[in-house]
């Protein structure tokens, strides 16, 4: 028996829109509202499984050809990596350093390296997730 | 002095070599290659005979662990001479002995090198002066020995005979090692000479009676002393060369070695005398008894041999009174038995080498040690016969051998020691010379039978594999040479005693003065005393005895088999072995529900029960902040939602139950002003409770438990318990309030790391490290996640593990 | 006034929410439960709205628009698991 | 009471509104005899209490702190868009999974369309 | 203060880890770097132990936050003691694992997992900061999980349920630990926390939460509660057993001293007491653990518990001498078991049996190998000159000295039993009759011998070379028996 | 409040405890969850609770809640998430290969 998901697709479409925007937002906004790395993560996996619950691996897989392991170790690395990149400059270990600066469509913007530490969270968080979900859902 | 150290490396060396020359030489027997070790070290060591007789000694220390003391510091005096002399020149006959006996299809390299390494150890054990480096070759020669004891591994007896020996000795050096750091707490020194020069600290130590016994411990373990002596005869599964060298002539007298190196230290006390003086005793007899009742010759000489290391012992134990009395004319008289000790030692090395030399040519030739197999080989092996008979009657302390000579001295002792005023030995001194005259008669029997059983009688070739022949020249040549001794330590004892053994008795009294003083002259004749008459008793009773051998035989008989020491040990082994099997299975259930049991228990007894112990319990609402009603009633909903988990019949009601729990507490990390708390949680949460549906599919609904009743309440009461714990600990943490969190710091967070969010700011800046490694270890659960679906094992592939 | 008011209220969506888990708890069939484990979200999404009045921030409005998307995540997970046995499929018909 | 005032009022009594709306939804949720007709009560009424009270918080934060939180906004959007999809899922899932539906249904039309092999 | 070069033992396995995640088709490629990897570090543990002892404790803030407010990694001799033996072992049982391990498990990320489980141990030893403790004993603790199941066999799976479990319920002890102390002292940096500890005094309630610390590290150690460590050792592949044996329960070990000897330690006549009745009851169920079965797996299990009962001998009697013996036994100890078990593992490779009675005469179908096992028997019951030695003779020094006389006993009793349990491997399975064919004889490989004789080395020169370590050793004692020098190097300034 | 709160941590401990010492390996890992939402609560109740304001520099003035145990707990929300995953996967592999899901039927034999 055919199961028709018509419904749930449509809907889907708009909520995973919603919440991916939410979810970079979440991630953007972390430094100074509640969110950050994780949060947006966790949202933008969310995204993802949705899109899963909604379709199925497969298709899902065509428009999103990502090996998620290769995300979370993405990630991970970049996370670690802006650690070591302080020791490039000789200051300790994961010193983080942040600036104002006045863009011009932007005005004062904050740049921070927290900002790519916090997106290598962001990028293991949604791989591994991902990755755990699918693991097991291919599972015979 | 360089060529000590250099004498206790050597060997070691060789040893390392062994195998390499072994694979070069395959034609030529390697023993005559490694026989140049003990010889060249037998000569630099006589060498040194004069001047070590004249009283110098030779110091060297070479540094090893010098921030802990512990360095390689050897030391050459009288004591360590003879017992140098020993290994060396023993070890060069048995080498050369050995040779004849292993034929090359043995794994000779292996041998050699086991030999080369007792060498090496046994030399260190008498050269070293530092008392750590004294027990790391002690050990070694216990290794040395277990390796040779099991150098017919394919046999179990002889691997067990290994175990047994190692066991039993290594046990003792543990506790000897207790002792030495025992020594070195007192004397804040681990020299053996520093220790002696100041002994008088130690005497009022209250660990000094401690270390006595754990000292000796050691040393009766290796001179196999009652009720250690069960290690020895097993022990003759080694090779007989092995047999003669270590397990007669050199490592059991470490033991007595060691005796006597700390007869300075504890010689004196009454307990130092009545342990040794009465242990050897009992050995002495004990083994002479059990001598008599084997019909193996090699257990009839390993039994030989305990007897023998008491007598030794004893000697010493009455020898030590004389430091109780300190030096005096009067007192001159006791160290006599410590000159027959040592001179005993010699004598037994020389007799007894002989005789087990003998036994493994009969053994060799003949295929047999049985003397119910044995008989009228006299004729057949006049060589062999001549010398078993010299070694038989030199131990059975006949005239014309060496041991009358010692035997002689040795009841001389026992007599003397009635004289002593001291350790209430007015009372009880009479037991000694007793139980000496009781063992000497046994040690006549066996002796006898070893002479009348073996080579005179019917002859039995019927009941031998190999016909009768004499041994080759080259086994011969070494049992001779220390027959040669035999008599001539006889004739010129004092040879013996001016430059062996008077130097010695310097180092066992050093406080005593001259050592001429020390030593006697030894005569063969000195007159009708109590210890002629005593030989002369010993020898009729003894000849009397032996003549009714088969009447009084059956008294061994009531010894029944299951009471023996031997038993006692494998039955102690077994039951160790099966009870602790019991036991560690009756704990180690493997049900997780058990183990969890354990720590939760541990939990609440250690934690709890110091807490209401020590009187920590405090509680105050003071500091509460005011309760809204809808914060009760979701209170109310976490409580009903978790007990209902218990009650849920099916997984996904509690699956879904715990999210509530979920979706709750992130509510409560809303009010208590934790919004990020609140987002992740939420979140987590959420994907938890898919996690949980995905696996479900995989997994089979929960059926209802059919748990014993009484399960049900233990597991209730450790839950409650376990709750009560936390809630109790956490209330009287509530109410300490001494410190401020640091935590205000982290206020300035947008000044220091440009965030406004305080926890974020904690987690990006911080402690951003913690952020990243719990990266890393989301990373690592997703990963194993993937391999543990992904990685499976391939049938069969489970076929070992899974025994 | 409106502060009390405003724990009324929460009172009153604290209630609902007991009432929701006694259906939780009663079920009987998992679509039941899941109805109102859904009730029971959506209610603490008006519970954080008042809750973010009663403390005068903005930090929790997040947290609605999460509970939000997370409750229609874990009901749409439900009713697959539910209705297929399976959340994700490898495969669909169409 | 000015003006201000009287609109974070109205906006409060919108918030009660709804936490009333919920209660009776709640109390239809318990009552109602099967999944079916509870969904009803949880998806319906469940949802315009929320409507109500996040409208009413929306109200509150306009006015009381002159922001209009697009993230309330986008929440009430949210529940607008997803509860209906949520409420039909569920009950067909029900459905599906064969809940029985409560005794004094008078008809049940789909069951010879899913379920033809249960005649 | 920087001192970056200390995150190194930390960082450099984690991000080549991550590395390797993308090099994974290449398998012989994944060798040679985490071997390289891995000697790496030895290297660089070597320096930094002979940094601090020029420039004395070494700290590092991350991101510059000054203690206690951020976190730190402190490597004091004590701690690059560990960290130094770890990485050594860690690297002789990787040489292990390329010809035991199979493709199929190294293509599965086994060579990422290490790291990362060598990662975690490191930063357990190096942190200064009791949170990130937890957090490092968890990155060890997944890679341990995921280890332990590697291969997916069924008895992998079944322990590892049991491991996984009681190490939650561990984790989960730690974190109330931490909300206890977190509310009571209001900081989690260690220095900081002794350094408050000392001020309110450790009254009954700071007593009753170290003690519940205690429960957490002994559920690390195996001391006393150690109910999860002879299951799980025996399960994984040889190469990982060998890690486990050799590390995970030093971690725990490092633990207890470091909180028992930095911030808990004014009431010794409560906890160091009941940390010695613990060890105790350790010696003595794990000697009857050790003879209690034929399974080499087991026995070498067993003897992992002994020793711990051993090492923490040295925390109750708690003396300057009786931690440098713990030091020394500790370090003798990583080494010897990874023998021990790579040796146990080799031997069910050999012959496919694994009690000691189906097995016998190995030594004349591998007598190189056969000698390993004697040495490492001989190693392990402290027979001199090999590694266990000096350990032994201070911790007996240092509970003769404080009248410990029960644990004295006990201790060296235990290394009888460990000779006895471990003499009956050798005589029943490498002495003996050979049942063994020529034809049938599995070729012991290169790549499993080399290790085990890297490590008899390691053995024989911790022994020997004892001189060599006892500076280290006796810094990084004195630093445990006067807490104020770690004080002062966390919290006295810059 | 305080106190009520870990009353209701001593419930939640209590009944975690309860079904972690049951036999069926689901109730066990239910059982560590809530185990974890226990402990998160109580960190943050003995962090000290509703003391001040929400810790949002721009949102609130001072005084804050203390924030760290905030962050202690979302790193141990997330370690917790992680290795509930595992053993949740560890479960039904270990149902899979073992054909169990009774902790007393995964008891493995003992070399006895």
């Amino acid at each position: 028996m055919k199961i028709n998901d018509v419904i749930l697709r449509t809907v889907t479409r708009i909520v995973v829109f919603i919440i991916l925007t939410f979810g970079v937002y979440l991630f953007l906004s972390g430094h100074n509202t509640p969110g950050g790395g994780f949060i947006g993560g966790l949202v933008l996996a969310s995204a993802i499984v949705l899109l899963y619950l909604s379709n199925d691996i497969e298709k899902v897989q065509k428009s999103l050809p990502l090996d998620f392991k290769l995300v979370a170790a993405s990630g991970v690395l970049l996370a670690t990596g802006t650690g070591l990149g302080s020791l490039l400059f000789g200051v300790p270990f994961m010193s983080q350093t942040f600036a104002y600066f006045d863009l011009p469509v932007f005005g004062k913007t904050e740049l921070t390296t927290v900002t790519i530490f916090e997106a290598g969270v962001a990028l293991a968080v949604v791989g591994v997730v991902v990755t755990i979900i699918l693991s097991i859902s291919e599972d015979e | 002095m360089f060529s000590v150290t250099f004498a206790i490396i050597i060997p070691f060396i060789i040893a390392a070599l062994v195998p390499f020359i072994y694979r070069r030489f395959k034609l030529l027997h390697i023993g005559w290659f490694v026989m140049l070790v003990p010889i060249t070290l037998f000569l630099m060591l006589a060498r040194l005979i004069p001047s070590v007789a004249s009283g110098k000694t030779y110091i060297h220390t070479y540094n090893w662990i010098p921030s802990l003391n512990i360095n390689f510091t050897t030391y050459l005096d009288g004591l360590s001479m003879i017992l140098g002399l020993l290994i060396t020149g023993v070890g060069s006959l048995v080498i050369l002995y050995s040779i004849y006996y292993l034929s090359t299809k043995e794994s000779l390299q292996h041998f050699y090198c086991y030999l080369l390494l007792f060498m090496g150890a046994m030399l260190g054990v008498v050269f070293s002066d530092n008392l750590m480096v004294l027990y790391v070759f002690w050990e070694l020669t216990s290794v040395s020995s277990f390796l040779l004891i099991a150098f017919w591994n394919h046999r179990k007896a002889s691997r067990l005979g290994a175990q047994k020996a190692m066991l039993i000795t290594v046990s003792g050096g543990i506790a000897m090692l207790v002792g030495f750091i025992m020594l070195h707490t007192m004397s804040d020194t681990f020299s053996i000479r520093e220790i002696i020069a100041n002994v008088g600290d130690l005497t009022e130590h209250a660990l000094f009676i401690p270390t006595m016994i754990l000292v000796l411990l050691g040393a009766f373990t290796k001179s196999a002393q009652f009720p250690f002596h069960i290690w020895l005869p097993d022990a003759m599964e080694a090779p007989t060369p092995v047999s003669a060298y270590l397990h007669s002539a050199t490592m059991v007298k470490a033991g007595i070695y060691l005796v006597a190196r700390f007869t300075p230290v504890f010689g004196g006390d009454q307990l130092w005398f009545w342990v040794v003086s009465g242990v050897g005793m009992i050995t002495l007899f004990w083994g002479s008894f059990n001598a008599v009742r084997q019909t193996d010759l090699k257990a009839l000489l390993a039994y030989s041999t305990i007897s023998q290391l008491g007598l030794i012992m004893s000697l010493l134990g009455l020898g030590s009174i004389a430091l109780q009395y300190g030096y005096s004319e009067e007192s001159i008289i006791y160290t006599q038995a410590t000159f027959a000790a040592l001179f005993h030692l010699i004598n037994h090395s020389t007799f007894k080498g002989a005789l087990f030399m003998v036994v493994g040519i009969l053994d060799h030739e003949l295929g047999t040690r049985d003397i119910r197999r044995l008989g009228g080989l006299m004729t057949f092996m006049p060589f062999t016969f001549t010398v078993g008979v010299i070694g038989s009657l030199s131990m059975a302390g006949l005239p014309l051998f060496n041991g009358f000579l010692s035997k002689e001295m040795f009841f001389a002792a026992t007599v003397q020691i009635m004289n002593a005023d001291v350790f209430s030995l007015q009372s009880l001194g009479i037991i000694f010379p007793i139980i000496a005259w009781i063992a000497s008669v046994f040690t006549f029997v066996y002796c006898m039978i070893i002479i009348f059983k073996t080579f005179l009688g019917p002859v039995q070739p019927e009941k031998l594999d190999k016909p009768l022949h004499e041994a080759p020249v080259g086994m011969l040549i070494s049992p001779i040479i220390l027959s040669v001794f035999v008599v001539g330590i006889f004739f010129f004892p004092n040879l013996l005693g001016g430059y062996i053994l008077k130097p010695s008795m310097e180092s066992i009294y050093p406080t005593f003065g001259d050592p001429a003083n020390l030593t006697p002259s030894i005569h063969a004749w000195h007159g009708i005393k109590p210890e002629l008459l005593m030989t002369i008793g010993v020898v009729l009773v003894g000849a009397l005895l032996y003549r009714l051998l088969k009447k009084w035989k059956p008294v061994y008989g009531l010894l029944s088999s299951r009471y023996t020491l031997n038993a006692y040990y494998n039955n102690f082994l077994s039951f160790a072995e099966s009870k602790s099997t019991n036991v560690t299975n009756k704990y180690m259930t493997g049900l997780l529900r058990d183990y969890l049991v354990y720590i939760y228990l541990f939990f609440i007894l250690t934690v709890g029960g110091f807490f209401f112990y020590s009187g920590a319990f405090s509680i105050s609402f003071s500091m509460d902040v005011r309760i809204r009603a809808y914060e009760v009633i979701l209170v109310g909903v976490m409580a009903v939602a978790a007990v209902a988990m218990l009650f849920s019949k099916s997984r996904m009601t509690a699956t879904l139950l715990n999210g509530v729990l979920g979706y709750s507490i992130a509510i409560f990390f809303v009010i208590f002003r934790a919004p990020d708390l609140a987002l992740t949680q939420l979140v987590v949460e959420s994907i938890t409770t898919a996690l949980f549906l995905l696996a479900f599919s995989h997994l089979p609904d929960w059926k209802k438990e059919r748990v014993p009743s009484k399960t049900k309440i233990t597991n209730a009461v450790i839950s409650v318990g376990t709750g009560a714990v936390v809630v109790l600990v956490a209330l009287a943490v509530l109410n300490y309030d001494r410190f401020e969190t640091i935590s205000a710091f982290f206020e300035n967070a947008y000044e220091l790391a440009g965030g406004a969010n305080i926890v974020n700011a904690i987690l990006g800046d911080f402690r951003g490290f913690d952020t990243m490694l719990e990266v890393v270890v989301l990373f690592i659960a997703g990963l194993g996640v993937y391999t543990m679906i992904k990685l499976r094992a391939k049938k069969g592939d489970e076929n070992i593990e899974n025994k | 006034m409106v502060e009390k008011i405003l724990f009324t209220a929460l009172a009153l969506f604290a209630i609902t929410i007991v009432i929701a888990l006694v259906r939780i708890i009663k079920g009987p069939s998992i679509p039941d439960r899941a109805v109102a484990l859904d009730m029971i979200g959506v209610n603490l999404i008006s519970m954080i709205a008042v809750i973010s009045i009663v403390l005068k921030t903005k930090a929790f409005l997040e947290a609605i628009l999460i509970l939000g998307i997370l409750a229609f995540i874990s009901t749409i997970a439900i009713s697959k698991y539910v209705e297929r046995g399976v959340i994700v499929e490898r495969k669909s018909d169409d | 009471m000015n003006a201000n005032q009287t609109i974070e009022l109205g906006a409060a009594l919108l918030i009660l509104l709804g936490s009333i709306m919920s209660v009776i939804s709640a109390l239809g949720i318990i009552r109602l005899p099967d999944v079916y007709t509870r969904s009803h009560a949880a998806t319906k009424s469940s949802t315009l209490a929320v409507l109500l009270s996040l409208t009413g918080a929306f109200v509150y934060f306009w006015v009381h702190e002159g922001l209009i939180s697009v993230r309330l906004l986008l929440g009430i959007v949210f529940v607008f868009l997803t509860a209906p999809v949520a409420g039909h899922l569920i009950t067909r899932a029900a459905y599906r999974a064969r809940v029985k539906l409560t005794d004094d249904s008078s008809d049940d039309e789909l069951k010879d369309v899913l379920f033809p092999e249960d005649k | 203060m920087m001192n970056n070069i200390i995150v190194l033992p930390l960082i450099i396995p984690i991000m080549v880890g991550v590395i390797l995640v993308f090099l994974r088709p290449y398998v012989k490629t994944q060798r040679v770097i985490s071997l390289v990897t891995m000697l790496g570090m030895v290297g660089i543990s070597l320096y930094i132990l002979n940094k601090i002892q020029t420039d004395g404790i070494l700290r590092l803030d991350f991101g510059g936050w000054e203690p206690p407010f951020g976190i730190l990694f402190v490597a004091d001799s004590f701690a690059m003691l560990f960290v130094l033996i770890a990485n050594i072992v860690t690297a002789i049982c990787l040489i292990y694992a390329f010809s035991s391990i199979g493709e199929s498990h190294e293509k599965m990320f086994f060579y990422p997992f290490v790291l990362f489980l060598i990662a975690g141990v490191n930063g357990s030893f190096l942190t200064g900061d009791l949170f990130n403790l937890f957090v490092c004993f968890e990155v060890m603790l997944l890679a341990s999980y995921v280890l332990i199941t590697l291969g997916g066999k069924k008895a992998q799976l079944r322990e590892s349920i049991k491991y996984v479990v009681i190490n939650i319920l561990s984790s989960w002890f730690f974190l109330v630990a931490l909300a206890y102390l977190y509310g009571t002292l209001g900081t989690l940096n260690m220095a900081h926390l002794s350094e408050r500890v000392a001020e309110a005094g450790q009254g009954p309630l700071l007593t009753t939460i170290s003690i519940l610390f205690l429960i957490v590290f002994s559920l690390k150690a195996g001391l006393l509660l150690f109910f999860w460590l002879p299951g799980s050792y025996s399960v994984p592949p040889t190469a990982i057993a060998a890690l486990f044996g050799a590390l995970l329960t030093k971690v725990g070990i490092y633990a207890l001293f470091r909180t028992f000897t930095l911030i808990f330690y004014h009431e010794p006549s409560i906890t160091h007491t009941l940390i010695g009745i613990m060890a105790g009851v350790t010696l003595v169920v794990g000697s009857i653990g050790a003879i209690a079965y034929q399974d080499v797996r087991l026995i070498s299990s067993y003897n992992v518990v002994i020793a711990v009962g051993f090492i923490l001998v040295g925390l109750a009697v708690a003396t300057q001498t009786s931690f440098e013996g713990s030091i020394y036994y500790v370090m003798h100890d990583m080494i010897a078991k990874a023998m021990l078990f790579l040796i146990a593992g080799t031997m069910i490779a050999l012959t496919g049996k694994t009690k000691i009675d189906e097995m016998s005469g190995l030594i004349r179908n591998y007598p190189l190998f056969g000698w390993m096992v004697f040495v490492v028997t001989c190693s392990l019951a402290g027979i001199p000159p090999l590694s266990g030695f000096v350990g032994k003779l201070l911790v007996g020094e240092a509970a003769i000295e404080s009248g410990s006389y029960v644990l004295l006993a006990l201790a060296f009793i235990s290394s009888i039993v460990v000779l006895y349990s471990l003499l009956r491997i050798f005589l029943n399975s490498i002495f003996g009759e050979t049942i063994i064919s020529p034809e049938d004889e599995v070729p012991l490989k290169k790549g499993m011998i080399v290790p085990i004789i890297l490590l008899a080395i390691g053995t024989v020169f911790l022994g020997l070379g004892a001189e060599f370590i006892s500076g280290y050793v006796s810094d990084a004692a004195r630093t445990l028996s006067n807490p104020s020098v770690y004080i002062e190097a966390v919290l006295g300034g810059n | 409040m305080e106190t009520l709160i870990i009353l209701l941590i001593g419930i939640l401990v209590a009944v975690a405890t309860y079904l972690i010492l049951s036999r069926n390996i689901i109730r066990v890992i239910l059982g560590t969850a809530v185990l974890s939402h226990a402990v998160h609560l109580l960190i943050l109740t003995l962090g000290g609770l509703k003391t001040g304001n929400v810790p949002l520099l721009t949102e609130a003035d001072a005084p804050y809640t203390d924030a760290l145990p905030q962050a202690l707990i979302l790193t141990a929300i997330v370690i917790s998430f992680a290795v509930t995953a595992f053993i949740l996967v560890l479960a039904y592999r270990a149902y899979q290969d073992n054909g169990t899901d009774d902790l007393d039927a995964l008891r493995g034999t003992n070399d006895e």
